[in-house]
C-alpha cells in the first residue's frame, strides 16, 4: 500500500516535470528549429546555445503581473488556463514511455486520453468566451468548429486501429509491434492504406492542437492572438504549456499507434529512449511544418476535413474491416 | 472525380516540396550577422551625422560662409565665426549639428565650398536624451586633434 | 469566398483593425461592421502617420524638398526620388547626362524589386507563412548593401539631385549588382517552389478579392493592382520618361483579378525589373553624372507642372505649381496606394474576416505613403 | 509638338466635348479675366474687347505633363466628370490651390487612361470666401476621399459628398492647413 502511494506521487511529480520541463524547452527548440530554417542562429545568449533562455522566459512570466481587465468574467477568466493544462497532464498518466514506465496501465487508455483531450477545447472556449474581447471570442468559435471538424476523422482511424489490434490498452498495441516490419505504420496485411491512416492521424492532431498550419484560432495575423490575447503572465504561460503539452501527447499517441512505441525498429533493444527519439522526431516534423507553410483559410480547413479526410479514413476503416474478414 | 484526385495528389507533393526546401534552408550556413559581438564596417559613402574634416594641423577648413546652414531643410545646423586679429577671414566659434532633426540628405556637404564636412562613418548612436543628440562639432574635432 | 448567406444585420458588431494590428503593417486602422466573421462595411480611417509633406513642399525651396520625398514611400523611396527630381526638370528644362539616367534606373529598378521582395515576404506573413519572410529580407539586404554603396543610405534616399545624382557608383557597384541578379535568379524558382505552387496558399489567395477591370478604373487604381485586372497599364510603358523605351521588358498581366494575380504581377516584375537592370549594366554609358548647368537657385517659370512615373505600388504623380519663386506655391503628390486602398471597403464586403485580409495584404500597402 | 493628334482617336472629339463645358475667357487681356458663366454650347456669348474663346487648350505635354486643360465652372465640374468617364478616362487625383491674391480656390482634378497617353486637368475656381463645388463621387467613387481630403486641406466644400469627416488630419480637425493663411 505505502509503495502504491509513493509511486503514484512519485510519477505524479515525474509526469507534470515532464509536461513542463518539454513545454519550456519545446519553445527553446521551436525558437532554434525556426531560426535555422530561416539561417539565423535563435537564442544563443543565455547559456551555451541559449540552453537556459526557456528558464529565464519562465521566471519572466512567473514574475509578472496578472492582469484581469474590467469586463471579463473572473471565474471563467482564472479557470480557463487551469482548464488548459491540467488535461494535459492527466492524459501522461497512461502513456507508456517504456514497458514498466507508466503511470497507470490502464486497459481502457486510448479511450481516457480522448475523453481528456477534449477537454482542451473547453479551455479554449472559456478563454475566449471570459476575456470579453471580440478578437478573443472569434477565435473561441474558430477553434471549437475546427475541433469538432478534425476529432471525427481521427477517431475514425483510431477505430480502425482498435480493430486492428483488439486493445485500447497502449503498452499492449506497443507490444503488438516489435519490429519496423511489425510497425503498424507498414502493417500492410492489415490494410494497404496505412500510411494514409499514419498521415491523417497526424494531420489531425496538428488540428486538434491547433498547430500551424491549422493555427487559426490564434491567428497572429487575423485575431492578435486570439483566445489568449487578454492574458499575461502565468495565465498566458499556462496556455501555452497546454499547447505544447498537447503536441506532446499527439505525438506520442502517433508514435504508440502507428511506430511501435517503445520498441526498438530491430528489436533489438527497445526501452525508453526509442520512445523519446521517436517523440522528439515528430515534434521536430510538427515545429518544421508549422516554419514552412502559410495558415489555412477556415473553409479549406473544414474542406480538407469533411471532403478529404474523413471520405478517406472511412474508406479505410471499411478497407481494414474487409481486411480483417478476409484474411 | 479526377480533377479531386488530381489536385489531392499534387496539392500533397507541393508540401512534401515545400518541406523539402525549408530543410535544405535549415542545413545552409546563417546568413546573419551577431550584431554586438560582430561589427560590420561601413561603406565609404554611408552617410552617418556629418563632421568636420580636419587639416593636417588638427584644425577646420570652415570659412563660416553659412552655406551648410542655408542649404539645410530642416534647419539643423547652426555655425558661427568671428574675425581674429591676424587671420584672413573669420574663424569658426560653433558648429552645432542638432542630429534630432537631421534627415542626412547631404545638402550641407554639397553646398561646402571649402569641402569642410564630410558623413561620419557612426551608426552606434543611441541615447534616451534628447541632448545626446545636439553634436559640437568644432569641439568634436578639437578633441581628434588631441 | 463571398457569403454565402444573407448577412443578418440584427446582430452585427464592430471590429476595430489596427491602428496597431499585426496584418495593417503599420498605422492603419480599419473599422469593420461584421457578422460573424463576415465583413459587412469596412471603412478604413487614415491619417495616424500624417505629416502634411504637401505644406512643408511649399515651405521649402525646390531643392530642400528633396528628402521629403524619400520618406513618403519607406519601400521605394527612389521612384518618389525620381518623381520629383524629374518633375523639376520637366519645368526648368534641365537636360539629364544619360549616365545619370542609366544609374537612376538601375537604382529605382533595384529599389523596386526590394519592394516587391518586402510585400512578398510580408503578404506571406498575414497569411500566416513566417520563413518566406525571413528568405525575402536576405535577398533584399543585398540590394540595402548595394543601393547603401552608393546612396549612403539603406531606406529613406536622398540620392537623385536636379540635373543627376548626388555621387557616382562605386567600383564594386556594377559587379555586386550582376552578381545579385545571379543568385536571385537562382532563388526566384525556390520561392516559386516553396511559396507559389503550396497548395495551402493556392487555396487562400486563388479566387479570393476579385477587383473587377470597371471598379479598377472608377476608384483610379494602377500598379501591380491595376495589371492583376487584366490592365495592360504601366507608366514606364505608356507614358515613357527617363530613359525606359531603350529598355527590352514586358509588363506581366493578368487577368484572373484575384489575390493570385495581383501576387503574380509582382513576382513576374521581379524579372522583369532584373531584365531592365541588365540591359541597363550592358549599356551604361560614361561621361558626367551631373547636368553641367544647373542654377544654383532654381526658379522654374510660372504655371503648372505634371510628372508621373510607376513606383513599385502604381502611378505616382507629382503636380506642381510654380510662382516663379524659389519655393513651390503648391505640390501636390498623388500616391498610388491612395487610390488602390479606397475600393478595399467597396470590395471587401461579404468577404471573409481572413480573406479581405489577404486581399489587403495584395494591394501593397505602404501608410506613410498613403498619409503623407 | 503635340504627340496627342494621330495616336489618340477621340482626342478631337473628348476635346470638343470639353470646350462646350468651359468658361469663355479673353485671351490678350488681363489674364485672370472676369470669368462670364459659360453654359452649355454656347460659345461667343457677346464678344468682348480682344479674342473670347473657351479655356479649353491643348498644352505642351513634354514641358507641362498633361494633354488638355480645361477651366470650367463650378457647377460644371460633375459633367466634365461624366464626359471623361464615358470616354473611359479615371480620376487620378483631386486638389487645390489657394490662390489667395485673387481671392479664389482652384479646384484641380487630374484624369488620364489606360491606353493612349492622354492626361486632362479639368480646373474649376471658387470663392475662397464660400467654396463650394458639386462632388464627382457619384460619377468616378475614387473621387470620395480625393474630395475628402481635399476638404481637410483646403475647406472646400463638395456638396451632395456622403462623409466630408477629416480624413488625413484628426476627426476633430477644424483648421485647413493648406490655405496660404494658415500659420505653421
Amino acid at each position: 500500500m505505502d509503495s502504491e502511494i509513493i509511486r503514484v506521487i512519485a510519477f505524479l511529480v515525474g509526469v507534470i516535470a515532464f509536461a513542463a520541463l518539454n513545454a519550456a524547452y519545446l519553445v527553446w527548440l521551436e525558437r532554434k528549429e525556426a531560426a535555422h530554417i530561416q539561417r539565423r542562429i535563435g537564442p544563443k545568449e543565455v547559456g551555451p546555445f541559449g540552453l537556459l533562455q526557456p528558464m529565464v522566459d519562465g521566471i519572466k512570466l512567473m514574475t509578472k503581473q496578472i492582469l484581469i481587465p474590467d469586463g471579463v468574467d473572473p471565474i471563467l477568466f482564472r479557470l480557463a488556463p487551469i482548464l488548459a493544462m491540467i488535461p494535459a497532464i492527466m492524459c501522461f498518466v497512461t502513456i507508456p514511455f517504456s514497458q514498466e514506465l507508466v503511470a497507470r496501465n490502464i486497459n481502457l487508455g486510448l479511450l481516457m486520453i480522448f475523453a481528456f483531450a477534449s477537454i482542451n477545447v473547453l479551455a479554449l472556449l472559456l478563454g475566449g468566451w471570459a476575456s470579453a474581447n471580440k478578437y478573443a471570442v472569434i477565435s473561441a468559435a474558430r477553434a471549437v468548429a475546427q475541433n469538432v471538424a478534425y476529432e471525427i476523422p481521427m477517431l475514425i482511424t483510431v477505430i480502425t486501429m482498435v480493430m486492428i489490434t483488439g486493445t485500447l490498452n497502449l503498452n499492449d498495441i506497443v507490444a503488438q509491434q516489435p519490429n519496423i516490419s511489425q510497425w503498424y505504420i507498414f502493417r500492410f496485411s492489415a490494410s494497404p492504406l496505412m500510411p494514409v491512416a499514419f498521415l491523417i492521424f497526424f494531420v489531425c492532431s496538428l488540428a486538434e492542437t491547433n498547430r500551424a498550419p491549422f493555427d487559426l484560432s490564434e491567428a497572429e495575423s487575423e485575431l492578435v492572438a486570439g483566445f489568449h490575447t487578454e492574458y499575461s503572465s502565468m495565465g498566458f504561460g499556462l496556455f501555452f504549456m497546454g499547447e505544447y503539452a498537447n503536441i506532446v501527447i499527439g505525438s506520442s499517441l502517433a508514435v504508440i499507434l502507428f511506430l511501435g512505441g517503445w520498441q526498438d525498429p530491430f528489436g533489438l533493444f527497445p526501452g525508453v529512449w526509442w520512445f523519446l527519439i521517436k517523440l522528439y522526431c515528430l515534434i521536430f516534423t510538427v515545429i518544421w511544418i508549422r516554419w514552412t507553410y502559410p495558415r489555412t483559410q477556415f473553409y479549406g480547413l473544414l474542406n480538407l476535413s469533411w471532403k478529404i479526410l474523413i471520405p478517406i479514413s472511412l474508406f479505410n476503416l471499411l478497407l481494414t474491416a474487409g481486411f480483417l474478414k478476409v484474411f | 472525380m479526377g480533377a479531386y484526385f488530381k489536385e489531392l495528389f499534387s496539392g500533397t507533393k507541393s508540401l512534401f516540396v515545400g518541406l523539402q526546401i525549408t530543410f535544405g534552408q535549415m542545413l545552409k550556413p546563417l546568413v546573419t550577422q551577431q550584431y554586438p559581438h560582430e561589427i560590420s564596417t561601413m561603406t565609404p559613402r554611408f552617410r552617418g551625422h556629418i563632421e568636420l574634416i580636419p587639416k593636417e594641423d588638427g584644425t577646420t577648413k570652415c570659412i563660416v560662409c553659412g552655406m551648410c546652414q542655408r542649404s539645410c531643410p530642416s534647419g539643423c545646423i547652426t555655425v558661427a565665426g568671428e574675425k581674429r586679429e591676424g587671420v584672413k577671414g573669420k574663424v569658426l566659434t560653433k558648429y552645432r549639428l542638432d542630429f534630432t532633426k537631421c534627415s542626412l540628405c547631404g545638402m550641407c556637404v554639397e553646398s561646402c565650398r571649402p569641402g569642410a564636412i564630410t558623413f561620419s562613418k557612426e551608426y552606434n548612436l543611441a541615447s534616451t536624451r534628447k541632448e545626446d543628440y545636439t553634436f559640437d562639432l568644432l569641439k568634436r574635432l578639437e578633441e581628434k586633434a588631441k | 469566398m463571398s457569403h454565402p448567406l444573407p448577412i443578418n444585420n440584427q446582430e452585427s458588431f464592430v471590429l476595430n483593425l489596427g491602428p496597431q494590428h499585426p496584418a495593417t503593417h503599420g498605422v492603419l486602422r480599419v473599422k469593420l461592421t461584421m457578422d460573424g466573421e463576415y465583413i459587412m462595411h469596412a471603412e478604413p480611417v487614415l491619417g495616424y502617420i500624417h505629416r502634411m509633406h504637401e505644406k512643408m513642399g511649399e515651405n521649402r525651396t525646390w531643392a530642400q524638398f528633396m528628402p521629403n520625398t524619400g520618406r513618403m514611400d519607406y519601400l521605394s523611396a527612389l521612384s518618389f526620388n525620381h518623381c520629383y527630381a524629374a518633375l523639376v526638370e520637366k519645368a526648368m528644362g534641365i537636360e539629364v547626362p544619360e549616365r545619370a539616367e542609366y544609374l537612376r534606373v538601375i537604382t529605382v529598378e533595384l529599389n523596386r524589386i526590394s519592394s516587391h521582395l518586402v510585400w512578398f515576404g510580408a503578404f506571406i506573413l498575414d497569411l500566416g507563412g513566417f520563413s518566406p519572410l525571413l528568405y525575402a529580407f536576405d535577398d533584399r539586404e543585398h540590394i540595402l548593401d548595394l543601393l547603401e554603396s552608393v546612396t549612403g543610405s539603406r531606406l529613406t534616399y536622398c540620392y537623385f539631385r536636379f540635373g543627376g545624382l548626388y555621387n557616382d557608383i562605386d567600383e564594386n557597384f556594377v559587379d555586386g549588382t550582376r552578381e545579385f541578379i545571379k543568385t536571385m535568379r537562382e532563388r526566384l524558382p525556390m520561392y516559386h517552389n516553396l511559396v507559389t505552387k503550396n497548395i495551402i496558399l493556392i487555396k487562400r489567395i486563388k479566387d479570393i478579392g476579385p477587383i473587377s477591370k470597371e471598379t479598377i478604373r472608377k476608384y483610379g487604381a494602377t500598379g501591380p493592382v491595376a495589371r492583376g485586372s487584366g490592365i495592360d497599364y504601366d507608366i514606364r510603358k505608356n507614358e515613357p520618361y527617363s530613359i525606359y523605351p531603350e529598355f527590352d521588358f514586358d509588363i506581366p498581366v493578368y487577368t484572373e483579378c484575384d489575390s493570385m494575380a495581383r501576387y503574380m504581377v509582382r513576382m513576374d516584375e521581379i524579372e522583369q525589373s532584373m531584365r531592365i537592370i541588365e540591359q541597363a549594366l550592358d549599356k551604361l554609358p560614361e561621361g558626367p553624372i551631373m547636368a553641367p548647368k544647373v542654377p544654383k537657385i532654381l526658379k522654374p517659370p510660372k504655371g503648372d507642372y505634371y510628372q508621373a512615373v510607376e513606383s513599385a505600388r502604381g502611378s505616382l504623380g507629382m503636380r506642381a505649381v510654380s510662382d516663379g519663386t524659389n519655393k513651390a506655391y503648391r505640390l501636390k503628390v498623388r500616391s498610388p496606394t491612395f487610390s488602390n486602398l479606397s475600393l478595399f471597403s467597396e470590395v471587401s464586403e461579404g468577404m471573409l474576416l481572413p480573406d479581405a485580409l489577404a486581399l489587403m495584404g495584395s494591394l501593397d500597402l505602404v501608410i506613410p505613403e498613403i498619409d503623407r | 509638338m503635340n504627340m496627342v493628334n494621330g495616336i489618340f482617336m477621340d482626342f478631337n472629339k473628348l476635346k470638343e466635348r470639353l470646350t462646350a463645358l468651359a468658361l469663355i475667357e479673353e485671351v490678350p487681356a488681363t489674364p485672370p479675366a472676369a470669368p462670364a458663366k459659360g453654359e452649355e454650347e454656347q460659345p461667343p456669348a457677346e464678344p468682348a474687347a480682344p479674342v473670347s474663346r473657351p479655356a479649353a487648350s491643348e498644352t505642351d505635354y513634354p514641358v507641362r505633363g498633361f494633354h488638355l486643360d480645361v477651366k470650367v465652372a463650378a457647377d460644371s465640374v460633375v459633367a466634365a466628370a461624366t464626359i471623361l468617364d464615358e470616354e473611359g478616362f479615371f480620376l487620378e487625383a483631386v486638389t487645390g490651390v489657394d490662390w489667395i491674391k485673387d481671392k479664389e480656390l482652384e479646384v484641380v482634378y487630374d484624369y488620364t487612361i489606360w491606353q493612349p497617353t492622354c492626361r486632362v486637368v479639368i480646373r474649376t475656381r471658387l470663392n475662397r470666401e464660400a467654396p463650394e463645388v458639386p462632388t464627382i463621387s457619384e460619377v468616378c467613387p475614387g473621387a470620395n476621399w480625393h474630395e475628402r481630403e481635399t476638404h481637410d486641406f483646403f475647406g472646400i466644400k463638395f456638396s451632395g459628398h456622403p462623409d466630408l469627416t477629416p480624413l488625413l488630419l484628426p476627426e476633430d480637425a477644424d483648421f485647413h492647413p493648406l490655405l496660404k493663411d494658415f500659420q505653421v
